[in-house]
């Protein structure tokens, strides 16, 4: 028994961690390419290792290995050392943090323990999020200041003042989503989003609140120092902003903060609004109950979605010399995708074989909810990278007045409507 | 030995109450001043918390929270006041800030 | 493990504490003052007040330090505009002297105090669903009281913060 | 006195006179070749037409005495037109080599074409080439296509130097300038006609393709080389990455000491300038920093005091002289300017070069500074450290049997640095501005101050750091110290600055 | 003369609320990005160094060359007017005597310094020979040191003229 406590909680962690670290290259990743075809550009797909280039991803790797062996240079002119190199730590360590208490899946029955699927197994739920979303402004700040310059100062001030300000309108929004939700706890709001709206519709967040949720989203990109308000690094004005004197690995705590910033909001939005781990009309109970017809589905859909993904790897996937190691990768990866395919399928169709007992049903079950969750996380991320390459920057004045002249009265509003209706309907 | 007793929380509550008081009393920056209040705040805070665990009541909790506020508005209210003072005199010496009522003196 | 946790916790509250009336410099009080509080947040949940612990690092680490902080780079106090602070350590050490009797008296009021029932505390002790209830049913007076309060300090704040004013 | 109208102004001027000085003295652009105010008239140019009321042609302003009454334009279309014909007969057969010519930039004809109408060549004939490359001698190359025939050159070697070593040569448009056979260019003044000669046919094998002058920055100076102390331009120009360098010397116009003219001697001397500059204090044969230096000069100092002997050289400016000798009679230290060698016979002429080689001796005699070589025995008996200031003749005191501590203050590299205790770079005769009084009792300034890479501090720096009284620049020196003095009543600086001042010695 | 009044845009409540407009950038965006993740053949970028630019013309401002004359020897005479139109100072030239007849003057030292020139064309347009030109069709230039970028005399003779080579 103590060992599957201890398997458990050791998956908890390092898909945390995956989900949050491991996601930070491929994010880089995805910024990349994404930016690359949205404007018409091909974005990184150079760099491999012995040929396999996964599309650009080894370029990710190749980055970080470099920010890794890059000289940690320290201006001459900082004269507060120790806070110049608190400050990425403050950054990353909130934002990582953040992500610890995002449920993956709903709670797993192992025989009669019950697991929290979250990295910490803390049931704060979303005043956690709000508690390091405001700490992580200390290392902007921090940094900033003592990096004693004065583009570092100006961008530490611009992120102090943007968080605080879109804080309130982001807490302001929460309280509209608590009254419809009526908990606190993530685990709970996924479980309401698993029910069904009218018998037909998934009550997700987004449909339950979409004013909530649109405020959120967009104070969720202010939290995350995200373009369109990326003013703290506003590059074409303050070079680097509070950044501008880092480089190598404190610089890259910086940078992979951010994105674990971003994949945290991601989750959080994903987990508050659309529908968390739930595939939709699919919430845990039914899940568990049509398991074999989904395993049946998946066994059909599976080969299907790899054929059309081997086929698009073949037409896109080739490198303009014929001769060039690089060329080789399409053939690896089609034949990768064909042994995986094998692999998965005839575990599949064993376990439809042997038939699966509560235990084993609530395993299959986790694991595609959190297949389901990090497909979604991984789509929102796109969403954030999507949004960066279409809009402009705002101007400091315009961030201000939506913060404080649109964004907080719109969610005391909601807050109002969202209250009387509770009220009236009695729910 | 802690455990069960709640003595040394107390310990600590009046040590932090402590540093506060000597803050207010030495230091003439008036952000230190500000702070070392808070500080005491929360030194208060502290008591009412390991009170509330001591008998098992939420009351003191509420209060706990309901100082919190009162120094958020404290925050609210003594930032913005330093921020005019510090305009208009250039220094962060309370010494200066004793003509606080008189208008002309400003 | 708990006492060795309540003991790390203690002292980075006092270390902190002690360093934000020492530094001159008042960003690194504030910096210093940080630090206490969150180990101050941490002793609240080593008392099972897990709401508090939240609110306090939410509200003073994340929203009342931060702007101190920032109020304190916005005003960018220079070395000449600190003030000069000779008798520091004198006032301290005398004030430190004089406060010894007054911390033994409390403390012994409060070694006094009748021990604890020894009943495990409920499991939802200092949840936000008992905190609340206990607030919207006995103590919303006070809650009202407080949230006009809120009010009239935001108002103040408006009020100095305008620039005819000055 | 005549009143002339030019262009409907009035103008006095000295009646009888050339028309071409009154025009020029009053700023009136009139193109010219072979005129010059040293050289007089020769009206072979033709370029200096002007109009003058009642004359039925225009008529040469060289050659014409001024009349009371007289007008005269010196602008308008027929005028234009007749410039512009000269013109255009002048560079009928001069090359259009302006990208090679030393002289562009400079050049009287690129002017006057500019200023004339820029126009293409109407010729279809193939100009008539010469040599472009005839060595006259004595640093002087001559290139015949170039020449206008303006015969200034020769007018020089005639009238003013009298050694007529050049001539012209052949008839019409193949007439050159040459030497005559076995008799090279060869006096003392020669690269003079370089200055002289209005467009490119003659340049100077020192400066030749050094440097384009449109790079180069003129500042005003004394030459140093002797003690005539003839005012020239120093022509300088820093290179990107590269240190302030000195191309060349120029004569600059005084008419009390040099007119228009300076010796080729003196003209070459600025090598020196470029030599030897950039180098590195020593302590006993190490090179040291330079701040460092300074405080090593300053304890020894400190260490003697009164047991010093300061040796100053009479290459010194006049301030830097009244500030050693203040620094002297503070502390009690003697101060000598007894040199040796600075007295060459076979150097001076009737004309600029005079024997006496230093620039600045006068200025002992002025201040009062002994320079005999008995009172220099003496004080060199009497103390334990020895300075020496501007000059690096160690020599000269050690052959005096002096054996204790030696330290020098100069501005050029001196050969050996072994036995010094202390060698310290100064600020070199271009780098620092400074007063100068020749040997005919003229007191000039020499403001060239040149700021070099290496940044050696100036002597007054120095000796303001170690007198400690903030007094750092001549104008200081001036009003603080040289006031004292009755001999320098009634110069002051700022009369200084664009006059040689004349004083009884 | 009339005063034509824009009608100000932005005013309605469809343009205040911000959204739609987002939504629709949000679109454009979108389409091209699918478009491209379908087909990534119509990307135009090309796969350098493996793919060169084939549109490279004799009037492309490329890396300087010296012209030759007929006989081979350089046709610059160190005239220094492209030094001195140089806005970033990155020609640094030496002048000696010719003696070989051809001409009077020529460069002993023409540095160019590759990592100051802002290939502004400034030096081809003053220099009264022809002799500097840009047209070398060079249109990257890599080294490993900084000193290979001071493109000595020697170097610069060595580019070949696009315009030479067409014919």
């Amino acid at each position: 028994m103590n060992a599957i406590l201890v398997g458990v909680v050791l998956v908890n962690i390092i898909l945390a961690l995956l989900f949050s670290l491991g996601a930070a290259p491929i994010l880089v990743w995805i910024e990349r390419r994404v930016a690359g075809f949205i404007q018409d550009r091909l974005g990184p797909n150079r760099c491999h290792i012995n040929g396999i280039r996964l599309g650009g991803l080894i370029q990710s790797f190749a980055d970080m290995l470099k920010l890794v062996f890059k000289e940690d240079f320290e201006p001459k002119s900082i004269k507060e050392s120790f806070f110049f190199s608190l400050a990425p730590v403050i950054v990353f360590s909130s934002a990582f943090l953040t992500f610890m208490v995002m449920p993956f899946a709903d709670d797993l029955k192992i025989g009669d323990q019950i697991f929290m699927m979250q990295g910490l197994p803390i049931d704060l739920g979303i005043l956690w999020f709000l508690a390091f979303a405001g700490l992580s402004v200390y290392g902007i700040m921090l940094g900033g200041w003592a990096s004693n310059n004065k583009y570092s100062l100006l961008g530490a001030i611009r992120a102090g003042a943007q968080v605080i300000s879109y804080e309130a309108a982001m807490g302001l929004s929460l309280v509209s989503i608590l009254i419809t939700y009526g908990s606190i706890h993530l685990g709970d709001m996924v479980a309401y989003q698993g029910t069904l709206l009218f018998g037909f519709i998934p009550a997700w967040g987004i449909l339950m609140q979409p004013l909530a949720a649109i405020i959120f989203i967009v104070t969720a990109f202010a939290e995350a120092n995200r373009t369109p308000f990326d003013l703290a690094e506003g590059e074409s004005e303050l070079v680097g902003g509070f950044h501008t004197e880092y480089s190598a690995m404190r610089f890259g705590l910086f940078f992979v903060g951010e994105y674990v910033a971003m994949s945290a909001s991601s989750a959080l939005i994903v987990t508050l609004f659309l529908g968390g781990y739930h595939l939709p009309w699919l919430n845990t109970q039914v899940l568990k109950e049509n398991m074999t017809g989904v395993i049946a589905f998946l066994v059909v859909v599976i080969p299907l979605v790899s054929f059309l993904f081997a086929r698009w790897i073949g037409k896109n996937n080739q490198w303009i010399d014929k001769e060039n190691i690089r060329n080789r990768e399409s053939k690896i990866l089609t034949k990768g995708l064909l042994l995986i395919n094998i692999v998965i399928i005839s575990l599949l169709v064993f376990l439809l074989w042997i038939g699966l007992e509560e235990t084993g049903t609530n395993i299959a079950t986790a694991i595609i909810q959190i297949v389901t969750f990090a497909i979604k996380l991984l789509l929102m991320n796109f969403v954030f990278v999507w949004v960066r390459w279409t809009l402009p920057r705002f101007r400091y004045d315009q961030l201000q007045d939506l913060g404080w002249k649109v964004l907080i009265p719109l969610s005391i509003a909601n807050i109002f409507v969202t209250a009387t209706v509770v009220v009236v309907l009695g729910v | 030995m802690i455990e069960g007793s709640l003595f040394p929380y107390f310990v600590v509550a009046m040590i932090l109450l402590s540093i506060g008081l000597l803050g207010v009393i030495s230091r003439k920056n008036i952000f230190v001043i500000y702070m070392s209040i808070e500080l005491m705040l929360s030194a208060i805070n502290l008591i009412f918390v390991t009170l509330s665990n001591h008998y098992h009541s939420m009351s003191s909790q509420i209060i706990a929270m309901m100082v919190i506020a009162v120094a958020a508005a404290e925050a609210a209210v003594f930032l913005s006041l330093i921020v005019v003072l510090y305009k208009r005199r250039k220094s962060l010496d309370s010494d200066i800030f004793v003509a606080l009522s008189q208008k002309e003196s400003l | 493990m708990l006492d060795i946790v309540f003991f790390l916790l203690a002292f980075f509250a006092i270390a902190g504490a002690i360093g934000m009336i020492l530094f001159h410099q008042p960003v690194h009080s504030a910096l210093s003052l940080i630090l206490t509080i969150i180990a101050l947040a941490g002793l609240f949940a080593l008392l099972s007040a897990s709401f508090l612990f939240m609110v306090q690092i939410i509200v003073y680490a994340g929203a009342i330090i931060t702007l101190l902080i920032f109020i304190i780079m916005f005003l960018n106090v220079k070395e000449s505009n600190l003030p000069k602070e000779p008798h520091k350590y004198p006032a301290m050490v005398v004030g430190f002297v004089c406060l010894i009797p007054f911390n033994i008296l409390v403390l012994r009021a409060f070694y006094k105090m009748p021990s604890s029932q020894n009943i495990p505390l409920e499991t939802d002790f200092g949840s936000i669903k008992t905190l609340g209830w206990e607030l919207f049913n006995q103590w919303l007076l006070p809650f009202e009281l407080i949230s006009i309060l809120l009010l009239v300090a935001l108002i103040g704040a408006v009020v100095f913060g305008r620039k005819d004013e000055v | 006195m005549a009143n002339i109208t030019v262009d409907g102004k009035v103008i006095m001027a000295q009646d009888g006179a050339l028309l071409i000085e009154e025009l020029l003295a009053n700023n009136i652009n009139i193109p010219h070749f072979c005129y010059h105010p040293s050289l007089g008239k020769d009206g072979n140019c033709r370029m200096c037409m002007v109009e003058i009321e009642g004359q039925k042609r225009p008529q040469i302003a060289c050659d014409t005495p001024i009349k009371d009454g007289m007008i005269i334009r010196t602008k308008g279309a027929n005028i234009d037109r007749v410039k512009r014909s000269m013109l255009e007969l002048e560079l009928i057969n001069h090359p259009i080599d302006c990208p090679i010519c030393d002289q562009a930039g400079e050049c009287e004809l690129q002017n006057y074409y500019m200023d004339v109408g820029l126009y293409d060549s109407r010729l279809s004939t193939p100009k008539v080439h010469g040599q472009k490359r005839v060595d006259l001698g004595a640093n002087v190359v001559l290139d015949q296509e170039r020449c206008v025939l303006c015969t200034r050159c020769v007018r020089f070697t005639k009238n003013i130097t009298k050694t007529n070593e050049l001539g012209v040569l052949s008839r019409a448009d193949h007439s050159v300038i040459t030497t005559f056979p076995n008799n090279p260019l060869h006096n003392p003044y020669a690269m003079n006609i370089v200055d002289l000669c209005p467009v490119g046919a003659l340049t100077s094998k020192d400066f030749r393709f050094k440097q384009r002058v449109w790079f180069l920055k003129s500042q005003e100076a004394i030459c140093d080389r002797c003690a005539r102390g003839c005012s020239i331009f120093v022509d300088h120009h820093k290179e990107k990455y590269k240190d302030e360098m000195i191309y060349r010397y120029r004569p600059r116009f005084n008419d009390k000491v040099n007119g228009y003219f300076i010796c080729d001697v003196g003209r070459l001397s600025y090598t020196k300038e470029n030599d030897n500059r950039n180098f590195h204090p020593h302590i006993r044969g190490k090179i040291s920093e330079y701040e460092y230096a300074e405080g090593k000069l300053l304890r020894l100092i400190k260490r003697h005091l009164s047991k010093t002997l300061i040796l100053l050289s009479s290459t010194l400016s006049l301030e830097e002289m009244v500030r050693l000798q203040k620094l002297t009679k503070l502390y009690g230290m003697k101060l000598s300017g007894y040199e040796e060698g600075n007295n060459d016979e076979s150097f001076g002429d009737t004309f600029l070069k005079c024997n006496d080689l230093s620039p600045n001796a006068r200025s002992f005699k002025v201040l009062g500074i002994n320079s005999t070589k008995e009172s220099f025995r003496e004080d060199l008996s009497a103390v334990d450290f020895v300075l020496l200031v501007g000059r690096k003749d160690t020599a000269l005191v050690q052959q005096s049997g002096f054996d204790k501590s030696l330290a020098m203050l100069c501005a050029y590299c001196p050969s050996a640095s072994d036995e010094l205790e202390l060698l310290l770079p100064i600020a070199s005769h271009t780098a620092r501005a400074g007063t100068f009084i020749n040997n005919d009792g003229f007191v000039q300034y020499s403001k060239c101050a040149i700021t070099h890479n290496s940044e050696h501090k100036t002597l007054l720096e120095l000796l303001g750091t170690i007198l400690g009284d903030n007094i750092f620049t001549c104008k200081d020196v001036w009003d603080e110290e040289l006031v004292a003095f009755d001999t320098l009543a009634g110069i002051d600086y700022h009369a200084l600055q664009n006059t040689s001042l004349k004083i009884v010695l | 003369m009339g005063i034509k009044i824009i009608k100000r845009e932005g005013g309605s409540f469809k343009d205040r609320i911000y959204l739609p407009a987002i939504l629709s950038g949000m679109k454009v965006t979108f389409s091209h990005f699918f478009k491209n993740l379908k087909d990534t053949s119509n990307i135009k970028t090309l796969n350098y160094p493996e793919e060169m630019p084939q549109d490279i013309t004799s009037r492309y401002r490329g890396v300087h060359l010296l012209t030759k004359r007929e006989d081979g020897s350089e046709r610059c005479v160190a005239c220094f007017m492209c030094a001195t139109a140089c806005p970033a100072e990155c020609i640094f030239i030496e002048a000696e005597e010719r003696t070989d007849g051809v001409d009077e003057k020529r460069p002993k030292i023409f540095t160019i310094d590759l990592l100051e020139c802002v290939f502004c064309g400034g030096c081809v347009e003053a220099c009264p020979c022809d002799a500097i030109r840009m047209d070398s069709g060079i249109f990257s230039f890599v080294a490993q040191k900084r000193e290979d970028f001071l493109l000595t005399k020697e170097r610069l003779l060595s580019h070949q003229s696009m315009k030479d080579k067409e014919c």
